[in-house]
């Protein structure tokens, strides 16, 4: 990195004013950076920090209602927003190329992958259409698509979203641009297709040496693949430098904040709690899908649980992890009876609530509660937060003054002021929503707790508090906690037991430091190899 | 002025709606009478004095007791399917075929007749059983048309595959029939009156929609507009137009007559009263105006004017809203306790709007009226059931009154079922009595004494509310010669029409 | 709320149908005040042009009846059959939906097989049938337009059951032990209550045009003036008397408009993509 | 397999569709006021009993209800759809007379009213907020408000009786008796104000829609992949937007098939076209029920038809239903 070399792209004081009556000025603010040739810079920061919008106002990619206000975009010395929109054309896709984050709805449903690729090297001029369908075989080869001959008559829909990644990224790749700019192209994967798409991005850096701007706001795959680092706070670039040194020696607050509260498993002191009571006591428990299937062809099975058995006492917590589809929704589901349960027994404080009626089952809810994933899906936009705590104990037969002191008791417990009683959920943050969230599983006063992804929406800051505050409850009323999670890390940093599911099955049950640190089967093996970051450690970063 | 007739031309008309068959024996519709009427023929026709004219029925003669009947028949007449016509065929008609499928000779035949004979191959004796003064009115091609022994003894009349393929003794073949376009009928080289028809070619367009039917008058595509196939208010505009002659005669035998029908059988309208004050409430001559374009003349009574045995001379009701309520007021009767339901009749926009007229009128004497729409089905069923308050009617009168007239007053004729008998239930013995005195009459001059002492009893009583005698112009362009001639219009063999070049 | 009214108002298009609909509801409301003789009695000589005689100003039809009685009177029952059928089908399109998306499964494909049946066959063509064959009355012109146009209602309705009950607040009220219809009612039905307004606004509107194109053909209520009864009575005078047909078609026009207009502020005012997460 | 399964289901579901039609047409006819009958009877002008018993036997009014119920759907299936009292023809030969006319119409108008309308909505949504964008959206917004009626109406006061330009009336010049050509570009012209009615709040309709689909795909995420690649404003309209957006245009207007008919009604109606919306016209004037009854029957037969052939072309337009279900 010989600094008085031109920057391939260098981003000036640029400032990009968002329409009035939104919470802030400017998307981003004065933001300024640059980006040589040959090297990858990661841009961090949370949910709504402007991270996307500079990508995209690099592309020239922002809707007609955003217009930079000010500064610069240099690429290769030309000024990009002072470009007529013809000119910018040409640049797009030849010398500068964008892989999005969704790759489900980024691809064209209705065009053959070869269509979608080739199109690039046609509007740039390529004319010979069998040079094209050339290439993108070998695009679809070197991304590390299989069967590439068959696959690039299939369409989008077919492919996995590991798959359709990777032909983004031959799309991006097809004409050799300089530039690449990866807009979290990995956060809608699975760790393991994670893992393999940013290796597949460092390898091609390498290889035709472009300069690559990678948007994340994962630290562990900043300490996977950056060369320099960015961060982002409210439209505001508060540090910037070598990767090395922003991870290891953060400067700013913000950036400190943030790596403090990346899961880290060392937090986790084992506690003793393998001598509360059998409350849960799962045997044989089996669930499969069928759907789809008619006169003429067979259903397709899912065996989305099968055939799974595992004890858990109070006060205990048991992780579950596994990929993606693995069977871990669909687990604590049965646990609740939110669905139909094909076999086994769940035996709860002893007696099997498997063949209870709905009806009958009503009564036992109030043990068994839930904390959900989405915390703006999993409260009732049209109620107030009074009333959402109040339905379940109202529903349970207790007279409502007694539910509404309750509630306001909760929400001091779990750090929330108590007018928010008359509040709409839309009115509070993402972390104060899980928080409600919590507070309404809490009101019933539950003994076994099911989370599914309780903080995997959230930003890691948020996430350690909410996580944080889990544990807290826990200590305090002696629940006995499901956690569901993808991210191993967390399961590590907070749980008694680990057990990691694969395709419906748990192939691994322990202790976090021994799934960990000596794992028995190689599924979970591969699990724990594709974590970003793993050599980096958090914890010994200088706060 | 008169040029002879000349030989040849095809005459376009308009069949509205298209017939469902031609077969006049087993459907006597409108359209199926025009088309049929040249194909089909009758013992008799009438004049438009309503006088027995020779059709297949050379000459007759009828015994001084009125009860023989003997008819003698025209010859060399050939059906056309080349087969003889003869005596057989017109008993068989009489006493088989209509005996069976024509409702109104049924009635004839089993109240009145008492044999039927052919003595000669041309000639037929009807003996009756009792004297019937409007017998010889009974022989109209609606009534009696000839039917083709050969093709239709001894078979399902109504699956006949003839009934497809007509066969008359008429001036006019079958020739082509191209639903939904046109029928084509061709001159009948062998008709047996010598020489005719005049025309070799008659068409019958199919054109559905009345604006489109005006249009092709206009533009000449069609010759001959019948009274309904336009609608009232083109009438006036296409007679004015040149070259273009108009007449309203051609219908005295049929003389549709239209009235309401009030339900005599509870209040209000069991109270004569009250139906003469209706009758004043209702202003007719704005009904013939305005809802029916001048197409029509307001009824007196229960005979239309230009039928045998009508009398001016009866009670009179003309429009004046005060005395309707003040023969209210007299009569004690509060208007506002009843509640009218008023049935109008399903035969279109101009009918719609009479039944809104009347409505407001009775209305304004302060009965409540609730429009009950129904359907045709609808309407003759519940008018036949005896379940209305108020409806509209109209009837043909077929010449004599015992045949068109009679019938909705007797009270004998209050049965269950038909919605063209006496079906308001109206009682009054004495009227029977007339009825009946005329009918049986030998003399021309004992029904006519009879029938004008009924009128004004029936007038007096109002047994039903005559509204207007509907008008119905036949529109030709002047080069079309003797085309109405009798009192059955165009429904008469058009064997004597012809268009000057 | 107070937003929602912000957000209606600055559409002009919705205002302006506002304003027609006012005009048209005070009409409907006023008519027996503004013109106190019955629209169907003759009040004038009949086939007055308009403005030939300024106590009509609208003309006269062939029985001498004022037309702009007949077009106040007309609004009434315009507006009388479209509200009210609607509401019939609404009841009908949401009990439908909301069963069959709640319950799924068995319930559900039932129900959509109805559903699909009534929503295949000509709705127009099947109103026609119906009110001829019933007779047509008010009561039966409404039930008919009721009975063909709930199927995109309980489509709607399904679709909104089936988002919102795998939505992780419906199945928190499970979890807390709340009893289906208490959740159909308190949680889901109140969250589906905006696309309901709007479709059934505009299903108004679509409704005001089938009773009157029912009354063109005849199939009107003959006790009730109707905008439609009015066209189809001038039909056949259309060479002699435009503006018996004119009229009517001018209201019904501004009358539907308006509501579309109305139905279409009311969905951008209420449009879940504008609301988004900030409230 | 699945494709088998597929038209498997779409035939069943057809097949049941129009059976229960056929039950619902069976249920309306014994609802229906009036007993034919009675009402022939009437109508020749007599009313005795023994005559309307008579009658009754011969359309097998006086079997028990199951039977009669069976023998229509035995009817039905060899295409008899009953008998025309009012007429003396059996139903079908009336309504085939007359299918082909309607056919014709709402063909023309369906593709008259498709091509505009897409057309339309293209360019408005391709113009967003421009003068031509208003222009068409606010025309829009009227023709759909318009009653389809009264725009025939209109366009027959305007363009026939005031203009004189086209024919107001009928499918064919009457007893012009044209043959090849001449007879083509005769009804071509007489077609001209019926399609161009009857298309026009169809035009609405699919002008909306498709400018609303537009800019709901333009949103998408894969047509800013498409920008990424710098492919031209118009390149992507045409190649990426175009055909993810029409599909639902297409889509609706299959399922408005049934619409169009009652739309033909009307049109027939006014114009006077020889088609089934006039036949069931008229034999509504005459409450001829099974006449009403069986031009119901052919529509809904006809729609069920219609939505079933989009259905199969649609498994081979769009490749993601395959996928679906
Ligand atoms: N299309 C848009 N219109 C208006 N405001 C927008 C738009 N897109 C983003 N914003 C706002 O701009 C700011 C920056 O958004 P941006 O998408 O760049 O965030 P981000 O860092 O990419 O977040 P995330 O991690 O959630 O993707 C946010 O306040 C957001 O609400
Ligand atoms: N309602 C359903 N019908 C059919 N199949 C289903 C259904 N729900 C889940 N599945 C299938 O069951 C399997 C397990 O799904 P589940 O949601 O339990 O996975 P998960 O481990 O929670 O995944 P994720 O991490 O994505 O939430 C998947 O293959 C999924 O496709
Ligand atoms: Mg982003
Ligand atoms: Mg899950």
């Amino acid at each position: 990195m010989n600094a008085p070399r031109t920057p391939l792209l260098r981003v000036e004081n640029l400032s990009i004013p968002l329409p009035t009556g939104l919470d802030r000025e400017f998307a981003v603010e004065n933001i300024s950076y640059d980006l040589h040739a040959g090297e990858i810079l990661c841009i961090v920061g949370e949910s709504g920090s402007g991270k996307s919008m500079t990508a995209n106002a690099i592309m020239g990619l922002l809707p007609d209602y955003l217009n930079p206000s000010g500064g610069k975009i240099l690429f290769r010395g030309k000024d990009l927003l002072t470009m007529r929109e013809s000119d910018l054309e040409q640049e797009r896709g030849r010398s500068m190329a964008m892989v999005f984050q969704e790759p489900l709805s980024a691809l064209n449903p209705l065009m053959k992958v070869r269509d979608q690729i080739a199109e690039v090297m046609e509007v740039h001029g390529e004319r010979n259409a069998e040079t094209r369908d050339r290439r993108v075989l070998d695009l679809l080869e070197y991304v590390g698509l299989p069967d590439p001959a068959n696959l690039r008559d299939a369409y989008p829909f077919r492919l996995s979203g590991g798959q359709r990644q990777r032909v983004m990224i031959a799309m991006a790749l097809a004409l050799e641009p300089a530039l690449l700019i990866a807009d979290e192209p990995t956060t809608a994967l699975d760790v393991t297709t994670q893992a393999q798409i940013l290796d597949l991005i460092r390898r091609i850096q390498k290889a035709k040496g472009m300069g690559v701007m990678f948007v994340t706001h994962d630290f562990g795959v900043v300490a996977d693949i950056a060369d320099r680092v960015v961060v982002m706070e409210r439209g505001i670039v508060v540090e910037q430098g070598l990767a090395e040194d922003v991870l290891n020696r953060p400067k700013h607050p913000y950036t400190r904040r943030l790596i403090a509260a990346v899961p880290h498993r060392e937090a986790h002191d084992a506690k003793a709690a393998a001598e509360g009571d059998l409350i849960l006591d799962v045997r044989n428990l089996r669930k499969t899908y069928r759907s789809g299937g008619g006169f003429f062809s067979r259903p397709r099975v899912v065996n989305a649980v099968n055939d799974i058995s595992f004890t858990l006492r109070r006060g205990e917590t048991l992780g579950v992890v596994g990929e993606s589809g693995s069977g871990k929704s669909t687990l604590g589901r049965c646990l609740l009876k939110l669905t139909e349960v094909d076999g086994g027994q769940v035996l709860f404080r002893g007696s099997d609530v498997v063949p209870l009626s709905a009806g009958a089952f009503r009564p036992l809810r109030r043990h068994m509660q839930m904390v959900f994933q989405d915390p703006f899906a999993s409260l009732n936009p049209r109620q107030t937060v009074g009333r959402i705590l109040t339905d379940g104990p109202v529903a349970n037969g207790v007279s409502y003054a007694d539910a509404e002191i309750k509630a306001r008791e909760l929400l001091a417990l779990v750090g929330l002021e108590t007018s928010a009683f008359d509040r709409y959920p839309q009115e509070f943050s993402g972390g104060q929503r899980q928080r409600v969230g919590i507070a309404r599983a809490l009101a019933l006063d539950p003994e076994l707790l099911v989370a599914d992804e309780s903080v995997s929406a959230l930003d890691v800051s948020v996430q350690a508090q909410v996580l944080e505050l889990l544990q807290d409850l826990q200590r305090k009323l002696n629940i006995a906690i499901i956690f569901i999670t993808h991210d191993l890390r967390i399961a590590a940093q907070i749980c008694d037991r680990i057990a990691v599911m694969y395709r419906g099955e748990i192939v691994e049950s322990g202790p976090p430091e021994q799934v960990f640190d000596a794992p028995q089967h190689a599924y979970t093996q591969r699990l724990i190899a594709a974590i970003p970051g793993l050599h980096w450690n958090p914890r010994l970063a200088v706060l | 002025q008169e040029a002879p007739p000349v030989k040849g031309g095809a005459l376009n008309m308009i069949a509205q709606p298209e017939p469902p068959m031609l077969m006049v024996g087993l459907n006597t519709q409108g359209p199926t009478l025009y088309v049929g009427g040249q194909i089909y023929q009758s013992l008799l026709t009438y004049g438009t004095d309503l006088k027995p004219l020779p059709s297949l029925a050379k000459s007759w003669v009828v015994s001084d007791d009125g009860l023989t009947y003997t008819f003698t028949l025209q010859d060399n007449v050939k059906w056309h399917d080349g087969k003889p016509f003869s005596a057989d065929d017109v008993v068989f008609t009489a006493d088989k075929f209509l005996r069976e499928a024509h409702p109104r000779w049924r009635l004839i035949a089993t109240t009145y007749v008492d044999s039927i004979t052919s003595p000669a191959p041309n000639q037929v004796v009807f003996k009756l059983k009792k004297p019937f003064s409007a017998f010889l009115h009974a022989f109209e091609l609606s009534s009696f048309p000839i039917i083709p022994k050969h093709l239709y003894d001894g078979t399902d009349y109504r699956t006949n595959p003839a009934n497809q393929t007509p066969i008359g003794t008429g001036p006019f073949k079958l020739k082509e029939w191209k639903r939904g376009s046109y029928i084509h009928l061709v001159r009948n080289e062998d008709y047996w009156k010598p020489g005719k028809p005049y025309l070799d070619e008659l068409y019958f367009r199919i054109i559905p929609d009345s604006a489109s039917r005006a249009v092709a008058f206009e533009k000449g595509t069609v010759d001959v507009l019948r009274g309904g196939d336009v609608e009232g208010f083109e009438v006036r505009r296409l007679i004015k137009l040149p070259e273009v002659e108009n007449t309203t005669s051609g219908w005295e035998n049929y003389a549709p007559l239209v009235f309401m029908q009030m339900n005599q059988r509870s209040m209000p309208f069991s109270d004569k009263r009250v139906r003469q004050a209706i009758m004043h409430a209702i202003d007719r001559e704005f009904i013939v105006k305005n809802v029916f374009f001048g197409l029509g003349k307001v009824a007196t009574g229960p005979f239309a004017s230009t039928t045998l045995y009508y009398t001016p001379d009866v009670p009179a009701y003309p429009f004046d809203l005060p005395k309707a309520k003040k023969i209210l007021a007299d009569a004690g009767i509060k208007p506002a306790d009843y509640t009218i339901r008023l049935m109008p009749l399903p035969y279109g926009a101009a009918w719609d709007r009479m039944s809104e007229y009347v409505k407001q009128q009775i209305e304004q004497l302060g009965f409540k009226v609730v429009i009950q729409g129904v359907d045709a089905g609808g309407w003759s069923q519940k008018l036949a059931d005896f379940d209305f308050d108020l409806t509209f009617n109209f009837t043909y009168q077929y010449g004599d009154p015992a045949l068109g007239v009679a019938r909705h007053y007797l009270s004998n004729n209050i049965i269950k079922g038909t919605p063209y008998g006496n079906n308001q239930n109206y009682v009054n013995p004495k009227v029977d009595e007339l009825f009946g005195l005329a009918a049986g009459a030998v003399s021309k001059d004992v029904a006519a004494k009879a029938y004008t002492e009924a009128q004004k009893i029936i007038v007096d009583e109002v047994a039903l509310g005559w509204l207007y005698e509907m008008q119905n112009v036949t529109i030709n362009r002047k080069k079309v010669k003797n085309l109405v001639r009798t009192g059955i219009g165009l429904n008469e063999s058009m064997d004597e029409v012809w268009i000057s070049k | 709320m107070m937003n929602f009214f912000k957000r209606y108002a600055r559409n002009y298009g919705a205002l302006i149908g506002l304003a027609i609909l006012f005009v048209v509801v005070v009409l409907a409301f006023a008519a027996p005040l503004i013109f106190p003789v019955s629209p169907w009695q003759s009040v004038g000589d009949p086939l007055l042009p308009p403005s030939e005689d300024p106590a009509f100003p609208f003309g006269t039809d062939m029985l001498g009846r004022d037309i702009a009685a007949g077009l106040a009177y007309g609004a009434r029952v315009s507006l009388l059959i479209g509200v009210i059928s609607t509401a019939v089908a609404v009841v009908i399109g949401v009990s439908i939906g909301a069963l069959a998306g709640f319950y799924g499964g068995r319930v559900d494909d039932l129900l959509m097989r109805f559903t699909e049946f009534f929503q295949t066959i000509p709705a127009f063509a099947m109103a026609v049938v119906l009110v001829a064959i019933f007779n047509p009355t008010i009561v039966s012109i409404t039930l008919a337009i009721a009975v063909v146009s709930w199927p995109p209602v309980a489509r709607l309705v399904r679709g909104e059951f089936l988002s919102l009950r795998s939505r992780e607040f419906v199945q928190a009220a499970v979890v807390i032990g709340q009893s289906g219809p208490r959740i159909m009612f308190t949680q889901i039905l109140p969250n589906a209550i905006s696309p309901i307004i709007v479709t059934a606004s505009l299903m108004v509107a679509t409704a005001i045009l089938t009773e009157s194109s029912l009354s063109f053909l005849g199939l009107g209520d003959r006790n009730m003036m109707s905008w439609g009864f009015m066209i189809g009575a001038a039909r056949t005078m259309l060479r002699e008397a435009w503006w018996m047909s004119v009229f009517p078609g001018v209201a019904i026009l501004l009358t539907v408009l308006a509501i579309n207009l109305i139905g279409e502020g009311l969905n951008d005012a209420m449009n879940p993509h504008l609301r988004g997460r900030k409230g | 397999m699945k494709t088998l399964d597929f038209l498997f289901q779409r035939f069943v579901k057809a097949i049941l569709v129009v059976l229960g039609v056929v039950i619902l047409n069976f249920v309306l006819i014994h609802m229906a006021p009036g007993d034919p009958a009675s009402v022939l009877a009437g109508e020749a002008g007599a009313g005795d009993a023994k005559f309307i018993a008579q009658l009754r036997a011969q359309f097998g009014l006086d079997q028990p209800l199951y039977w009669q119920l069976w023998t229509y759907l035995k009817g039905v299936l060899t295409g008899d759809l009953g008998y025309s009292y009012r007429n003396q023809v059996p139903v079908m030969t009336l309504i085939l007379d007359r299918l082909p006319a309607t056919l014709l119409l709402t063909g023309c108008a369906f593709v008259f009213s498709l091509v505009l309308g897409i057309l339309l909505g293209v360019i408005a949504a391709y113009r967003r907020g421009s003068i031509a964008d208003s222009v068409v959206m606010t025309s829009a917004l009227v023709f759909y408000a318009t009653p389809l009626f009264w725009i025939a109406l209109m366009s027959v006061l305007v363009f026939s009786l005031h203009l004189d330009w086209l024919p107001p009336f009928d499918m064919e010049s009457i007893g012009a008796n044209y043959t090849g050509w001449a007879r083509v570009a005769d009804i071509a012209h007489h077609l001209v104000l019926p399609t161009v009615t009857l298309g026009l709040f169809f035009t609405a309709v699919y002008t909306r829609l498709t400018r609303a689909s537009m800019l709901e795909v333009m949103a998408l995420d894969f047509v800013k992949t498409a920008r990424a690649k710098g492919v031209p404003k118009a390149q992507i309209i045409r190649r990426h937007v175009l055909r993810n957006a029409i599909l639902p245009v297409f889509t609706f207007a299959s399922m408005q098939a049934g619409q169009l008919v009652g739309g033909a009604v009307l049109t027939e109606t006014v114009f006077a076209w020889p088609g089934i919306g006039r036949l069931m016209f008229d034999a509504l004037l005459q409450r001829d029920y099974p006449v009403l009854l069986g031009v119901f029957l052919v529509t809904a037969a006809v729609v069920v038809l219609v939505n079933l052939i989009t259905d199969l072309l649609y498994r081979f337009v769009d490749p993601r239903i395959e996928a679906a279900s």
